[in-house]
């Protein structure tokens, strides 16, 4: 599904204050598996999602997305960003802002209202549709977009921390939320946290980043046994071990660094 | 508009067209050697298409002499010290003009824009004057502060001061309320948020007011004058040349087209100026942020 | 002070507003012969558009005087724009300096054939449609037929020649110029008949000055009378000055027909404007000329 | 308890409500005193000053009603003047202002959103922006011929620069993660203009349409000194002027202003109503 | 040091979808109390956080800091918002950023400057100095946000979800450097957060919130032995039956509600 080799992108190339946020970054990620990546802040995590998204080019190495070179941003693709709030439209109730990225599935407009009802209301949002983004908190805004990502279906959704600014109740609403839709419609996620115990919670595989230059400093399999649950999974042994082990690679690096 | 022009660092200018690949056109980035070139070409089209309306005679070439002959009597006037005392008078009091609108425009705007019970109550003053012409203003004006350069300065500050004002105004409202809020919550007064938050946010936007606000004030200046018809200015020149029998078309259009190059020079220049001043708007707007 | 010059002149120093046109050439030429100077003053004129641009610098002092032609000036009067007083005559009427003209092709061969066809003039209601309302009328033409445009000067030969005009009233020098590059024909002289030498433009002041300089302006109207005489068997006088206040090149100047100069105050010969303007409706109320004007003071 | 607090906080509300109601209010009539105030001084100031040049207000409004608004009620009190004068001119500034307008937002999003039409078109378009309109009278005239055509190609001219810069302007500076988003979901480009670029460029665009009201106003008034004109407030104005009718000129200078004084509050209606969610949102700091 | 009595807001008054954000809300703060407030996404904290703040005119009730009723913003305050990246000034470099409130200090441009350094060495962003808020990733942002708050050594500081987006380590780091200045400088903390283990690491009460409109649902003095210790407190049996206390009001309301 995903391929990455040798990825390397250099800010502000050729100035004195060039910043290499990732270098000789390999990954390959197989179609319908959650992807959890962690690492430390800056180290250039939102930077790789946006390379493979193909909205800035890398400065060097290659992506391929379902055996094709990203140039552009691959079909079928959603992307639930780090600045979720600045990301929504502004001028569009929330309901409309679900429903824009489905003009692109040839839906007509009561398909497209439904889709938007049922995404906001499985991100607990269902009432909010006419209200406009300013008007919702923080915690709602993330969730907006959220739903705006699910109510898509992308085969492939690259997730940046989205789940921040939730409380935790809802927060582990939300990651069941992933890993059921996940289930549904076969979608790859990619899906970058800074909660180690959710990468392992939701995770078919934690990819752990070095602090920049960014590249791969651990890859565990999470193999936990299905269907996860909040509080059976947490409390599995192999769980405990796995999210040792990843605040480990994560600590030691941050520590190294 | 002067988007994406010239900047000095390769770099910046591929972000800049990421963007325009981004919203519409998916062209890949281009070289400056390809820009300029494409500069160049709008350029000559633009020329040869008048040198064609003239040969062809599809207009009065004794109205629209060929571009080639404006051009070439543009080059000789370079060299003709009236020409260029009249250039230099016109350029004084576009210059003077200009500046002054914007001390005024600018603190006016930033007042009318902050505070609305002015703004309110100053709004059915404002837009009772705005549409008074200058045609109308001149003998009421001449008579109240006389002619000559005062007067001209007067309409070009009077035609100038709105782009500045309007673009100061809207601009503050477009200011991100959570950036004042912070300034705020640090204990500062409105009109330090003002000034530190709401000023600088709505720079670029007051900028590309006062680029509007150069085109008119240059436009003003030369009317002016033409409609004066006295003493020096480019527009002196222009009015004296309509005046011979037959008129002198090839002067006058030789002298819009300095008025013209000018207004690009000035553009560009502004243009330079916005972009390094405010390397933090463009650049964000160019690298994904 | 001005007392220590001749006459005790109330000041000596004036600055008169001037149209870069040939019918204000008595001034140039009163300067360039020095007529001025012997009358103790010394002159300073200052170029504008049209006449009424200088009326809020007579008002606001910036100028002492002003050459404009009579309509607009007992125009302003009668609005009580400003108190007019004239202090001398300056341009008539002379045959041929006016005409109306048709291109060499154009179906307009008489008087006749100008019923119900657009001409241009300078100004509308001003002293162009004035003198060719009485031509027309004499000529047996229904003046309220014709379509008056406003076209600027450097307008009229290109709004001509792409037929937005059918004929074009033109002065000198356009009428030499579009009798020698387009083979125009004149059709009519707005001066002639009852409009002949027709009163054109004077030098004008407001009462108020007139009052507080009398004898500056008597000075002045006989340094612009004695011009006037000078001018009138000397065309190299005012060939001469003309290249320097209007874009006429000397090559033109040798060959344009002048209005004529008026050496002497008419008030008589003023009346009619005054009368055919009222006739028109263009004024609220009679203007009796002479009591604006002075007798005429020189020989 | 809960219940008393709901009460309280009605309370709060309604009181809220009815200050803010008295707010408005109360800024309404400071305008209009401020107005009123105004012309008192104006009127006091003329009269004392007693120059034909500045006749007071009360002269101008009767020779305004004389001339434009005493007319029979079939013509909805409108003079043959008014009408002559006055309507076609609100229709040439309409039409200008419709056509510069148009064109000064197709080319600045042209501009603003592809680097290859601001190649190609900036360096003209920047030469025209200064280029004073007087001087290509002649040209104009060669080119449309008197009457409309040439007033309207004036007009837009002319209105076409605020609109073509502000729009540029507002079309360069979409929020980024903005185009991102939909560059993500793949929206076409018609979606994009329509949905994200053309609402985020809309307050910008705004300030130039807002300029372009009062301008098309006064370039109007221009258009009709262009030779050949024979009707129209501009045409009126400058002939009341060749005519040192001085009450007159001001008749059509304080119909200008009323004119643009109506026009700029049926604009700010409008740009309430579009950009609403605009002001909405920028009002988190009360 | 902060008093808050049968507080209310009323989002859009009047309007039918008027909504009401709290409700009846009483709360205080002893001076020098570090004090985390807990709640569902979207039930009000911030509308709290910021009628405090004198940023926005609660509908009823009363304010005070300091026995003074909030009419503006109080003096010597600090925020930090939960929009961070929006609540930088993007003309600036980070260091400016940092440095501009200290205007309102008496502080010479030295001083501010050094200051600055400080706090941004602090939260980890030394080297930063002459970057803009956009070349830094979303975390970065977060931590200029902070530092700018912390140099300004405020009497009362507000934090609203102020670690959200930072990795697990350096969240960690942020807590103590928080707990520290806390100390130092004798300041009143307010912190909103929705890790309810840091909530009771860092607090000296929690406060939980109920759902929209938000009131108290419980006030939990957080009683562990200090210095408090990222291993050793976390281990304490306090602080698990604490954290466990918290998880409860919270959930227990979110389900309830
Ligand atoms: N400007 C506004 N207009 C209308 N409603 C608003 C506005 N701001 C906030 N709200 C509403 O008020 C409620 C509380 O918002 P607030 O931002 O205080 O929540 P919060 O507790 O901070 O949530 P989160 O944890 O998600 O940030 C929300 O339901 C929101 O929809
Ligand atoms: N536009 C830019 N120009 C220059 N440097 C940048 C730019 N964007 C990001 N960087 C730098 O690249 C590095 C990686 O940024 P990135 O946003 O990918 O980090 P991240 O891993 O997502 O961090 P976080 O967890 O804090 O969001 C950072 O050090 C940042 O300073
Ligand atoms: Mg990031
Ligand atoms: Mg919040």
């Amino acid at each position: 599904m995903l391929e990455i080799t040798n990825l390397s992108h250099v800010y502000g190339g050729g100035s004195p204050n060039a910043h290499h946020a990732i270098e000789g970054l390999n990954l390959s990620v197989a179609a319908g598996e959650l992807l959890c990546i962690v690492g430390p802040s800056g180290c250039g995590k939102s930077t790789l999602l946006r390379s493979i998204a193909g909205l800035i080019t890398p400065t060097g190495g290659q992506i391929k997305v379902e055996g094709d070179l990203v140039r552009q941003t691959p079909d079928n693709l959603a992307v639930v960003f780090q600045d979720y709030s600045r990301s929504l439209f502004p001028w569009m109730s929330v309901a409309d802002n679900v429903a824009l990225p489905l003009r692109r599935k040839n839906m007509d407009k009561k398909a497209r209202r439904e889709a938007a009802h049922e995404a906001l209301e499985s991100v607990g949002l269902a009432g909010a549709e006419r209200k406009y983004p300013f008007q919702l908190s923080g915690g709602m805004q993330q969730r907006v977009a959220i739903a705006r990502a699910l109510a898509y279906r992308p085969s492939l959704m690259l997730m940046d921390e989205p789940f921040g600014s939730v409380d935790a109740q809802t927060r582990e609403d939300l990651e069941d939320l992933v890993l059921k839709v996940r289930g549904h419609h076969r979608m790859t996620i990619v899906l970058i946290t800074h909660d180690i115990d959710e990468s392992v919670y939701v995770g078919d595989r934690v990819v752990v980043l070095s602090k920049a230059p960014a590249h791969v400093v651990g890859d565990l399999k999470v193999d936990l046994p299905g269907p996860r649950d909040q509080i059976t999974t947490r409390e599995h042994p192999d769980f405990v071990h796995l999210r040792a082990e990843v605040g480990r690679l994560v600590r030691g690096h941050a520590a190294a660094a | 508009m002067a988007g994406q022009a010239d900047r000095g660092q390769d770099a910046h200018v591929t972000h800049d067209l990421r963007v325009s690949a981004q919203t519409l056109a998916r062209a890949r980035p281009v070289g400056t050697a390809t820009r300029w070139s494409r500069r160049a070409a709008g350029a000559v089209a633009f020329v040869a298409l008048i040198e064609l309306l003239s040969r062809t005679g599809l207009v009065d070439p004794e109205s629209l002499p060929p571009a080639t002959e404006i051009a070439a009597r543009g080059v000789t006037l370079v060299s003709d010290p009236a020409f260029r005392a009249h250039a230099l008078t016109s350029m004084l009091a576009w210059a003077i003009g200009l500046g002054l609108a914007a001390l005024i425009a600018v603190p006016l705007g930033l007042l009318l824009g902050s505070v609305p019970i002015i703004d309110a109550a100053s709004r059915s003053v404002v837009e009772f004057l705005r549409p008074i012409p200058s045609v109308a203003l001149i003998p009421l004006v001449a008579l109240l502060i006389g002619t000559g350069l005062q007067l001209r300065v007067t309409l070009v500050v009077y035609a100038a001061l709105w782009p500045i004002l309007y673009n100061t105004m809207y601009g503050l409202r477009g200011v991100d309320p959570l950036a004042k809020e912070s300034l705020r919550s640090y204990g500062f007064g409105p009109l330090s948020v003002l000034l530190r938050v709401s000023l600088p946010s709505s720079a670029p936007f007051i900028m590309t007011g006062f680029r509007l606000a150069a085109g008119v004030a240059l436009i003003l200046t030369v009317s002016t004058e033409i409609v004066a018809g006295q003493g020096e200015g480019i527009g002196v020149f222009i009015y004296l040349a309509g005046l011979a029998v037959p008129a002198r078309m090839t002067d006058i259009l030789a002298g819009v087209c300095w008025v013209g190059l000018f207004g690009v020079v000035v553009n560009a220049l502004l243009v330079a100026a916005e972009r390094r001043a405010f390397r933090w708007h463009h650049a964000r707007l160019g690298e994904p942020g | 002070p001005p007392s220590a010059t001749a006459g005790g002149l109330e000041k000596t120093k004036i600055k008169i507003a001037t149209l870069p046109a040939i019918d204000s050439a008595a001034l140039y030429v009163a300067i360039d012969q020095k007529l001025f100077e012997k009358e103790g003053l010394e002159v300073t004129p200052q170029v504008v558009q049209a006449a009424p641009e200088a009326i809020p610098m007579l008002l606001n002092g910036e100028i002492d005087a002003m050459f404009g032609n009579y309509v607009s000036m007992f125009a302003a009067h009668d609005k009580g724009a400003l108190k007019l007083r004239i202090l001398a005559e300056g341009s008539r009427a002379a045959p041929d300096s006016l005409s109306i003209m048709a291109l060499p092709d154009s179906p307009i061969k008489t008087a006749k054939d100008l019923e119900g066809k657009t001409i241009n003039v300078n100004v509308l209601q001003n002293f162009q449609e004035l003198a060719l309302t009485q031509v027309l009328k004499a000529n047996n033409v229904d003046p309220a037929s014709i379509k008056y445009v406003q076209v600027t000067f450097q307008n009229i030969m290109p709004s001509w020649k792409s037929g937005q005009i059918d004929a074009a009233y033109l002065g000198e020098p356009m009428v030499t110029a579009a009798t020698a590059s387009m083979g125009a024909r004149k059709i009519l002289d707005p001066a002639s008949g009852p409009a002949a030498e027709f009163p054109i433009s004077g030098y004008v002041s407001t009462q108020e000055w007139y009052d507080k300089n009398p004898k500056v302006a008597a000075a002045f109207q006989r340094a612009i009378h004695n011009a006037a005489k000078l001018m009138e068997n000397n065309r190299e006088a005012v060939a001469k000055v003309l290249p320097t206040f209007t874009q006429i090149d000397a090559a033109t100047a040798a060959t344009v027909t002048f209005p004529y100069f008026s050496s002497n105050d008419n008030p008589v010969r003023l009346q009619r404007v005054a009368d055919w303007m009222l006739e028109a409706k263009w004024l609220g109320k009679p203007i009796e000329v002479k009591t604006l004007m002075s007798p005429t003071t020189s020989g | 308890m809960k219940a008393t607090a709901e009460v309280a906080t009605r309370a709060a509300i309604a009181r809220r409500d009815s200050v803010a109601r008295r707010k408005g209010v109360r800024t309404a009539a400071f305008r209009w005193l401020v107005l009123v105030v105004l012309i008192l001084v104006w009127e006091t100031v003329t009269r004392v000053l007693g120059s034909a040049f500045f006749p007071p207000p009360s002269m101008i409004v009767v020779r305004m009603y004389t001339m434009w608004f005493s007319g029979p009620p079939s013509t909805l009190f409108l003079t043959d003047p008014a009408i002559e004068h006055i309507l076609p001119s609100l229709g040439r500034m309409a039409a200008g202002f419709a056509g510069g307008a148009l064109a000064g937002v197709v080319l600045g999003l042209a501009v603003g959103l592809s680097a290859r039409a601001y190649d190609y078109l900036d360096g003209v378009l920047q030469f025209l922006r200064a280029i004073p309109p007087p001087a290509l009278i002649t040209v104009f005239l060669v080119v449309f011929g008197f009457g409309l055509k040439a007033q309207l190609a004036f007009i837009m001219f002319s209105i076409v620069w605020p609109v073509l810069l502000n729009t540029a302007d507002g079309a360069r500076s979409v929020e980024p993660l903005h185009l991102q988003t939909c560059q993500v979901f793949r929206l076409t480009r018609a979606e994009r203009l329509r949905r994200v670029i053309l609402p985020s460029t809309l307050p910008k665009m705004f300030a130039g349409l807002r300029l372009a009201v009062s301008l098309s106003l006064i370039v109007m008034v221009f258009s009709e000194l262009l030779p050949g004109t024979t009707d129209g407030i501009g045409f009126q104005l400058t002939f009341a002027k060749s005519q040192s009718d001085l009450t007159a000129m001001w008749a059509g200078i304080v119909l200008l202003g009323v004119l643009g004084y109506l026009l700029n509050e049926l604009f700010l209606v409008v740009e309430r109503r579009v950009l609403g969610w605009h002001h909405a949102a920028q009002q988190l700091t009360e």
